[in-house]
């Protein structure tokens, strides 16, 4: 995710940020222009397509039977991939997924998993044999900075328009896949004493650490994830998780407009 | 082509199952400059297929060992998103998707004046987000105009379109149902002034037939130019008092 | 494909060809001495060594019982790999196939599928459940030009003799595989407004542009692929695919000899 | 957090099964320069987590378009061995162990003082022998030891270590069934100093709760940074006059 | 395998050998200290962690039930696998097991199965379907040397001591792996006309040829490797075999102390 | 060894089930120079084995990394065709091939004079097109004579036969039914003057059955040398007048 901006470059934003000021006329609390499309990709069970600023990333949903893992054999089963392709950034390359997309896929797949959104119980078929398998695949399009926000956006954005494709599989009628929360991720890096919210890519590749944190409706928080290679104070951490808080809720209401 | 199924009709009162005309192309619609990161970009819609292409470069070569001393090398990569097909795709690339890759990066080279950006690499990534028959041919339509978008020094845009034949009977631009149950598929890419620059067929085509679906798939290609065009001019009009389009992407 | 010959050679080729003529004295339109050599690997249920001119080929044929696709679940499988091993060219490296053998292996399969060579539909065992497999596999040995047309006849020879090892899977006694067509593939170069048919790896080098076209018994075209960074004009393509039906014709009579 | 079970009693008379007080780190074991081939090496044993550490560097890096300029980078594998779990492990790493090995890298370098060895690698290699929960943060506290072992100049110790939720109680360092079962899991990383360098969370928390699972974690911390104290102290002690961790340890 | 030292301590270790003594002050006919411990890991069915001089390798046990393979329908599989992960030795790298590993597991799993240790036919649970799979995972900790004699040494104490996990898998009771057999790898190295038993790291990179022998309690040589770049005479081949088998005798000792 | 079966006969009237004495080799046809684009190049027949064998170098290395400064490097792939075997084997290398690459390698390499080509490679290429048991010692014999082909200098040819053991009888190089069922296997390879560059074994040999079957393997080395020397003679002895092999094949 670090990017070659040049040193003049950095010095500006670092020189702006002493003022307490953003490249971008922003506040350091204060997202971008967030919005949400859905039902983009109609041979996708569900889809959403999420712009952060200039950042876009497309989520899909793809449902399909299959077998349960052994050690839950009557629950469904989610699997959470993301594409940073090429297309996306001069930092991309193709090929397998690289350190920072497992990362970024994997904590998207913890603020679902953890917040119980999806009630696996409800995805049994035939208990032991047969579940459904959802996958949500995160596509980035254009990082801008905070994809992970915006994954995590698209990936719950995307469950919440999914219709569980029973009949094409002989399984009864299509159904609203149930979703039971809306998890939101927050990121803030920081560095010096500034904290900032929903950094954008020049932002990213100037700070050493970011901190994620994934909130439920019912204010808990279900997931965080640390990066980078700096060091947080805990009075640093506890106010991210304040304004997370207030942040999420401010997003979640995005979904009362979808 | 999959299977000729004769009990399907593909025609009701000489139109098809979409209430097109034998020779009409799906609609379409092409944007350029569609991505902030990418120097040039352009997403298009034919019909079910939605495409977005970006192009990245002239840039440096990594691994060094690829350069070439007299000329940008030209990468292609077309991509499947995992959500884009009715059966979910694994990610990543397939046998299809590289030979795709390479006969479309084969479509466009020949227009790229490489040899301006010696020791460099032109990318061009395509990355099909939904899927319906004619994603390669899509791709290469964006990613034509996304190169002129990028500004590369191009001898002409490239066009490209197929032709097929279902039920004894030739068709421009086959959709999903016609490429899967139909006789033939043929994706053609061409220049402005009628060079080939993609040519594939599968399926069966006697000579005569392989010349009336060759000459329609070239006006599909015409049609498609003019589209590519006002694109690019509608994008640039505005910002540019020469003739750009004139000059760049004609020949 | 590209190998690496020198400027010197390239410029000797360059002139013949604008002479009118090729390095081993045969027209544009001729092709090298093609042989076939069937069966000789026991163990494959079917193999042909082609050679066309130094270029050699050998194809076998391997069958075994599996489960059919599931959108085609009444038909036979087919499988078609080419191995561009590196014993065959100092341009070959070992690793998995390039985007060249894979083009290569997809064409000469185009051809076998399309010319419905093969009925699929006589090689199903138990609908839906399992089909017989077909695997191709096409081992270059020796690349002196037009690999294409002599993988193409290799898999179109092995299948002729190939018998199905019903025996061996308890399916009954072997029995011929029934093949209904001889698609046959003929590739010409074109520089300048010059078109020339099977090509040798020299001649191959110096061209922009490749055509091949499959052509099956009754005369209709099957498959085509141009490949290479230049371009072709609609009279240059006709005309290849008129001398292409005339030599698949010549082609497929040394199908009579074998 | 796999699955809350409400029927299963994590505590019986205020104690947990293993009978630990909730605040409680499960035994320790740390022993350093355990190998002979590493430049500094450390194994450490925490509850029935068996992990092995190995620091080769500072040396040269392979291949040469991945060295810094003005620092040494820092590579960090985490691995399992198959035999270390349950259910056997495909040999070689997967999603999980890609996450925490760059978590685990990121928990390390803040302290490390890469600029000291421009061009270079420092390696860091951590093998789970076998598996009981906290195998990233055993594999940090053994890691840590490993780099003093190596002599690699760091600004202070890391100590890690996790608390989580089980029935509704927070604990101290979860154990397999803990964390099977339990509602939250948190591992954190810290300098003596109170900086964090690693902190996950999944499960579910309050803002109370989590204030106080991270002072919990933080506590385990420095109960942790003092084992690493002794047992480099102990390896040390005889070998140097001038008080080697006072300086190049703690900061 | 190779390891670079300087080409000082090489012609250290050189002039001594001339002399007919070792860095280390062995015989060159002598082993190191040999430890064995096992059941280290509770985790698996049966371990071991054996130690010849500074060399350590940690072998483990896995036990699963799975398919048979086609042609032995009625007979348990064995499956090794070396893992020399790069904690071991400054020339290991990370990534898929190279020829040198792959190698060495090999040759364990050649003593292994050559020998008989393990009765695979006991190892059936429903003919045709279904039997025990044996993973035999061998993780070199420390390469100071010989890791070959050392992992053939850690497989079959680790076998030694495996509980067949049957009750997990409601198979009927846990029960010790039936081991019919002890084989004993030994490993000399040749330069010269010397010929020198249990070569430490640096008298490996200096060694141009190496021969295992694995023998088996009844005095039979169940296995054998030559590798590296050098030739070995009759004479010396047998002298090392002679060898070999009382090395063996004195190592399988080893486990009646176990 | 796969397994043991008693009720196998493998002799009749002294005579193995293909009429060969215990220490005969299978018919062996050697045809150097087979391929137009190799350097050197061989086919060679032993019983049911077709293998053929190509040579490349000395030539340039890439990547440059695994360059030596002070000779040549040696690589050697085995490979087999899918269609080589009973059961389609899956292309490309698995462990098995990995190893006989290996030890072929190691086979040649003792006899190659390496030095005189510092900084370069010489590729030795063995593809096996049907395999009928001794696919590796085949492999060797024809790389040797590849070798030779190519006019890489070599100290010695070298020769390659396994010896077998079968319902307690020594035989010389086991077909495939002998090797499936037999009681251990012994591929050897050496130089004509008796100096062994291969030797693996696996099955069950006493000591006294180890030393002659070590002999009858060296016995079957010679036979296959004056096949191969033969070969090369017939293809040069009119090209040259000079008494090439002597000088630069045999030592």
């Amino acid at each position: 995710m670090t990017n070659v901006i040049s040193e003049i470059r950095k010095d500006y934003i670092y020189n702006l940020i002493l003022k307490g000021e953003r490249a971008d006329g922003r506040t350091f609390d204060e997202y971008r222009d967030i919005s949400i499309q859905t039902n983009l990709i109609s041979k996708a069970e569900g889809s959403a397509l999420v712009k952060i600023g200039s950042s876009q990333v497309l989520a899909g949903i793809k449902m399909q039977p299959g077998e349960p893992y052994p050690d839950a054999p009557n629950r469904g089963v989610i699997i959470t991939n993301a594409e940073l392709v090429p297309l996306a950034s001069p930092t991309f390359e193709p090929g397998p997924p690289t350190e920072v997309g497992i990362e970024l896929a994997r904590v998207v797949d913890r603020g679902v998993r953890e917040s119980k959104a999806v009630n696996l119980e409800t995805l049994c078929l035939v208990p032991g044999k047969q579940v459904w398998i959802i996958f949500i695949d995160v596509h980035i399009l254009d990082n801008c900075g905070n994809i992970l926000d915006a994954s995590s956006l698209g990936a719950i954005a995307a469950l919440l328009t999914t219709k569980v494709p029973a009949s094409k599989f002989g399984l009864g009628e299509d159904y609203p896949l149930p979703v039971n929360d809306i998890p939101i991720a927050t990121t803030a890096i920081e560095f010096g004493d500034v904290v900032m919210f929903d950094p954008d890519v020049d932002e990213e590749s100037i700070a050493n650490t970011r901190l994620t944190v994934i909130t439920s409706v019912n204010g808990s928080i279900c997931g965080m994830q640390k990066s980078g290679t700096g060091t947080l104070r805990t009075e640093q951490i506890c106010r991210i998780v304040d304004v997370a808080c207030e942040k999420a809720k401010e997003i979640r209401e995005k979904f009362l407009e979808v | 082509m999959e299977e000729c199924n004769d009990n399907i009709s593909f025609f009701k009162e000489g139109l098809r199952l979409d209430s097109r005309r034998p020779d009409e192309l799906r609609p379409i619609k092409i944007e350029a400059g569609v991505l902030a990161r990418a120097d040039g970009s352009c997403y298009i819609e034919m019909g079910g297929n939605k495409v977005i292409a970006a192009v990245y470069g002239p840039r440096e070569v990594h691994p060094r060992h690829l350069q070439e001393v007299t000329r940008a090398i030209v990468r292609y990569r077309y991509n499947m998103a995992s959500f884009s097909v009715e059966e979910r795709k694994r990610p990543g690339p397939d046998r299809r998707s590289h030979e795709i890759s390479k006969v479309s990066r084969e479509a466009l080279e020949p227009v790229i004046l490489t040899s301006y950006f010696p020791r460099s690499v032109i990318d061009v990534f395509v990355e099909v987000l939904q899927a319906d028959a004619g994603t390669r041919t899509a791709g290469i339509n964006a990613a034509s105009v996304a190169l002129a978008d990028a500004g590369i020094p191009m001898k002409s845009m490239i066009s490209a379109c197929a032709a097929g034949k279902v039920g004894d009977t030739l068709v421009l631009d086959p959709m999903k149902e016609e490429d899967n149950f139909g006789q033939a598929d043929m994706p053609v890419a061409m220049t402005p002034n009628g060079d080939i620059t993609l040519l594939q067929m599968d399926g069966r085509f006697t000579k005569d037939e392989f010349s009336q679906a060759l000459e329609m798939a070239m006006k599909g290609c015409r049609e498609i130019y003019e589209l590519q065009r006002k694109c690019l001019i509608g994008k640039y009009a505005q910002l540019e008092t020469e003739p750009f389009l004139e000059v760049q992407v004609c020949d």
